[in-house]
């Protein structure tokens, strides 16, 4: 393993952890789903770099396309689906609860 | 005859990738299919506990000898898991018609088929793969018994269960990375050296927690009392009856063959008498059947947990023991809860509509309870005496709460039993008072029947639980049958 | 030549920590989308940790490429594990999704705490016993809010 | 309140998990199981890709049973989204380019996805990533044409029989008087692409039917309610 191999490693390491903070943080469900998808993508190359090609293929294949591709279908059924959204809340920080609007 | 041992395993597979398609053509024919199946289940198991000598023997799938494949492990504890299994799955065989009958049927053969893995297989991932399909399986099914609360309460069982799975994962993957196997002989035969350390400890702790979600734990059972309130009666009594246990049959192989540290057996001591404590408490102050069996299961299972963090043998006798007396218990009472699932007030004065259910229920609580000429008794003081023989002070705070426990149990099952012999409230009739259906009611007896036939046989039925229970405190046996005696290519 | 133990640590820490973050994203989400979401992080950062289990650093890729003698491999033993543990995973997650889009076409909401107050509600209701306000005080106090009529457009817009 | 409880759980789970395993040598595995199977592999199973061997061979009922939760998992989707009247796909016409596009692409992840199934012995891939690949294929039109549907019917046909299949060839060692799911007439052809014996056949069993699965699971997510 080279220290260019090395270098990839720590930069894909540090993309995957920061997305998986995005999906928790961020406001929005169609950027938590974009984010989502965006660890196994990072994985997937990990594993490629891991000497593990078979397992590369299947996370790129079901990890990051067909994974991403249910719960966009999901999002868009569930009601979810709106790209600027105004009133999303925060999801770990409290605010009021939305249902209470609709009453 | 030994190698026909995987049919039970893998028709009940087959037979639900075909039932979609045969439905489709004939009702009637697949209808048929899988109770078909299950009887030739039972009837495989059944020859081979009668036939088969009394020596356990294991079974390389692939021909690929362990620890390289993965086998199948058959002494008499799993044959006799298996065999309850497919019996089970019979009894419980969902009959409706409708129009998912096709869906129903095929998630219930998958349920059969992955709790016989769990019964039989050698090897951790592969028990992982079963453990998973068992939970995919009753996910579908609570889902599928209707209500909005079903949904809600599947998806927070499913939530669970995902964290179980994730920690599980996590457990495979420090053992794999400090033995190099995942083959349970061969890694009883390597734990000694090299699991007996901090990592082996944290190994057990996550898939002890993993597994646990299943055999309702005491931090991780949060899922038991809605998912029991909202699924059908047959698929809560397969749960709370057998899926549990088959779950504690993985930690007591793991704890036997595997884990020997003081540490794992104290956090399991305590899990199980926080859980004695939480469930009977709860079970107490419930205002539902349901969910009072629910919680009575919790508890129940708190005190095999207690029983199996007792490291002789005698434990394991005791946790056979409870083991297969609360799979007769819990499911009769689960099929008696079809009619009286509602309001535990609702059920007053019941006893004169339906006076054989509420027999049964009598019947079953005395057992539960632990009445003198029932099995529940046996059970329950070979316990008593098992941990009054520890020094330990912690077994003794264990005793103390099984004590108290079984006080709280009597004081919620006999007040039932008084409402259901008591008068019936002044404004209602007779006939308007709740009943068992007839088949759940049959079902129920069947049990019962099974429960006295214990009781007539006590003798015998705890000479053949020795037995089992010798058997499956052998590691050496387990050892050397896996590793040594099997007929794949070498 | 690099350091072996940072390449190690990297990748362990980052096993390590794609399962805490997925598991605390599961223990806090209030949204029931994104717990499903935090746990297929959580279980990612499993299949990760497979995979290291079974990671040699002066190896090839266990396929043969040249008969006879060939170099040192990784392990394939837990590749083979991730490949089932990863289509698992999704099956799960199919399932996980559809429930929910059935809770929110029942419940109108996906919020966890409402969903759990309504879910309790219907069970009492369906048992016919009144409901017991002292476990889950004060938020059993505190009326229910209404479903949103069946009338609401469930694809697209925010109810 | 909860939130700290929670942060307080996931800290303390990764310290205590990171602080435990510091001890461990990752990067040198002991490989006891997985050099014994690198050395016996190719002679035994025929195939080159090893961890091919492995899915397939070695641990072939772990194989068998994730098909199964996969079958599971999709008859608990379908159960739960039941079998309403439904119009499947968009409502919108897709542009242009999602048309065309997507007819031209169909016939090239058909080859794709069958080209990494039956070469899943020699290479990486096999039936799990082709069988993606096929589902991918078959849901396209229903992202571009309003109104298409897919064949249930067909769909629960092929899965059936690709699962049973599956069943069948271990069932057909069984008789022979072998184990359950053993590899049988492995040439002497290593490298080759008819060699491996049985395990391309298996392979082509859970392509279809994970292709088969996940597509039906797809089509019943992509359902728009036509009244709810």
């Amino acid at each position: 393993m080279t220290e260019i191999e090395l270098w990839i490693v720590m930069l894909l390491a540090l993309m995957v952890l920061s997305a998986a903070v995005m999906v928790l943080l961020v406001k929005n469900h169609v950027a938590a789903v974009a984010a989502a998808s965006v660890v196994p993508l990072g994985l997937a190359l990990l594993f490629v770099l891991m000497r593990a090609p078979d397992v590369a293929m299947t996370e790129a294949a079901v990890g990051a396309g067909l994974s991403s591709l249910i719960l966009a279908l999901a999002l868009r059924r569930l009601g979810l689906w709106q790209i600027d959204g105004v009133k999303t809340r925060t999801n770990l920080i409290k605010t009021q609860s939305e249902g209470h609007r609709n009453a | 005859m030994s190698d026909l041992i995987v049919l039970p395993l893998v028709l009940p597979l087959f037979g639900a990738f075909l039932l979609p398609i045969v439905m489709r053509t004939s009702i009637s024919i697949g209808a048929w299919i899988g109770p078909a199946i299950l009887a030739y289940g039972c009837w495989i198991l059944g020859d081979q506990w009668i036939s088969g000598t009394t020596l356990p023997f294991s079974l390389a799938i692939g021909g690929f000898a362990p620890p390289m494949g993965i086998n199948l492990y058959i002494d008499s504890l799993a044959l006799l898991f298996a065999f309850a299994v497919q019996l089970l799955g019979l009894l419980f065989w969902p009959f409706k018609i409708d129009q998912e009958t096709a869906r129903r049927q095929a998630l219930m053969l998958l349920l059969v088929a992955a709790s016989t893995g769990l019964a039989l297989s050698g090897d951790l991932f592969n028990l992982y793969v079963f453990y998973e399909l068992v939970a995919v399986a009753t996910f579908g099914l609570i889902a599928a018994s209707g209500g909005s609360a079903a949904y809600a309460s599947a998806i927070r069982y499913l939530i669970l269960s995902g964290i179980g799975s994730v920690l599980t994962l996590l457990g495979i993957a420090l053992i794999y990375s400090q033995t190099g196997t995942l083959n349970l002989a061969h890694l009883a035969q390597l734990a000694p050296e090299q699991l007996n350390n901090k990592l082996g400890l944290t190994a057990f702790l996550t898939i002890l927690i993993g597994v646990g979600v299943k055999a309702e734990l005491f931090p991780v059972n949060t899922w038991v009392p809605e998912v029991y309130a909202t699924a059908t009666s047959r698929v809560s009594a397969f749960l709370a009856g057998l899926v549990s246990k088959l779950a504690l049959l993985i930690i007591l192989r793991l704890l036997v063959l595997i884990f020997h540290q003081p540490e794992a057996i104290q956090v399991m001591l305590v899990l199980g008498i926080l859980g004695v404590i939480s469930g009977e408490l709860a079970a107490w102050r419930a205002k539902d059947m349901r969910r009072m069996l629910a919680f009575s299961s919790i508890g129940q299972l708190g005190m095999i947990f207690i029983a199996l963090a007792i490291p002789e043998q005698g434990g394991l006798l005791a946790v056979l023991a409870l083991t297969f007396h609360h799979l007769l218990i819990k499911s009769g009472l689960f099929m008696l809860a079809d009619g009286w699932g509602g309001a535990i007030e609702k059920l007053r004065g019941a006893a004169k509509r339906s006076p054989l259910a509420a027999a049964i229920f009598v019947l079953f609580s005395l057992s539960l309870i632990g009445m003198p000429p029932l099995p529940g008794f046996w059970a329950k003081f070979t316990l008593i005496t098992q941990l009054a023989a520890q020094t330990s002070p912690l077994y003794l705070i264990g005793l103390t709460v099984f004590l108290l426990a079984t006080v709280i149990e009597a004081a919620y099952l006999l007040r039932l039993a008084a409402l259901l012999y008591g008068p019936a409230a002044k404004d209602t009739p007779i006939d308007t008072l709740a009943k068992p259906a007839g088949l759940s009611l049959a079902t129920a007896s069947l049990f019962g029947i099974g429960l006295l036939a214990a009781a007539l046989f006590i003798a015998p039925v705890g000479d053949l639980l020795n037995h089992v229970a010798g058997q499956a405190a052998n590691t050496d046996l387990y050892i050397n049958t896996v590793l040594a005696g099997t007929g794949g290519s070498q | 030549m690099m350091p072996d133990i940072s390449l190690e640590l990297i990748l362990y820490t980052t096993a390590l920590g794609l399962i805490s973050i997925g598991l605390a994203g599961v223990v806090l989400s209030r949204h029931l989308f994104r717990m499903v979401l935090a746990l297929g992080i959580a279980e990612a950062g499993a299949n990760l940790m497979l995979v290291l289990a079974g990671y040699r650093w002066d190896a090839v890729a266990p396929i043969l490429t040249t008969l006879g003698e060939h170099p040192p491999m990784v392990d394939p033993v837990p590749q083979a594990m991730v490949l089932t543990a990863i289509v698992i995973g999704v099956g799960i997650q199919a399932l996980a999704v559809s429930i929910l889009i059935r809770i929110r076409q029942r419940y109108g909401t996906l919020d966890r705490s409402q969903v759990v107050e309504r879910m309790d509600a219907e069970i009492a209701d369906t048992a016919s016993i009144p409901r017991d306000v002292s476990q889950e005080s004060p938020l059993g106090e505190r009326p229910l809010p209404s479903i949103p009529d069946s009338t609401v457009e469930i694809r697209g817009g925010h109810s | 309140m909860r939130n700290l409880t929670g942060l307080l759980f996931a800290g303390g789970l990764g310290f205590m998990l990171l602080a435990i395993a510091s001890g461990l040598d990752f990067g040198a595995p002991p490989m006891l199981v997985g050099g014994a199977i690198q050395a016996a592999a190719p002679q035994e199973t025929g195939a080159t890709n090893i961890v091919t061997s492995v899915v397939l061979g070695y641990r072939g009922i772990d194989t068998l049973g994730e098909l199964s939760i996969l079958f599971a998992a999709a008859a608990s989707a379908g159960l739960v989204l039941g079998r309403r009247h439904t119009t499947a796909g968009t409502l919108t016409e897709g542009g242009f380019v999602l048309k065309h596009g997507g007819a031209m692409l169909f016939p090239l992840l058909l080859t794709i996805g069958f080209y990494i199934i039956f070469h899943g012995h020699l290479t990486p891939g096999g039936g799990f990533q082709g069988g993606v690949i096929l589902a991918a294929a078959f849901f396209l039109p229903l992202l571009a044409r309003p109104g298409a549907r897919l064949h249930h019917g067909m769909l629960s046909v092929i899965e059936g029989f690709a699962g049973s299949s599956f069943i069948l060839i271990g069932l057909a060692a069984l008789s022979e008087g072998e184990a359950f799911l053993q590899p049988m007439l492995v040439q002497d052809a290593l490298g080759q692409l008819v060699s491996a014996g049985t395990l391309p056949l298996l392979y082509l069993a859970v392509g279809l039917k994970v292709g088969a699965e996940l597509a039906g699971l797809l089509s019943h997510l992509a359902q728009t309610e036509s009244e709810v």
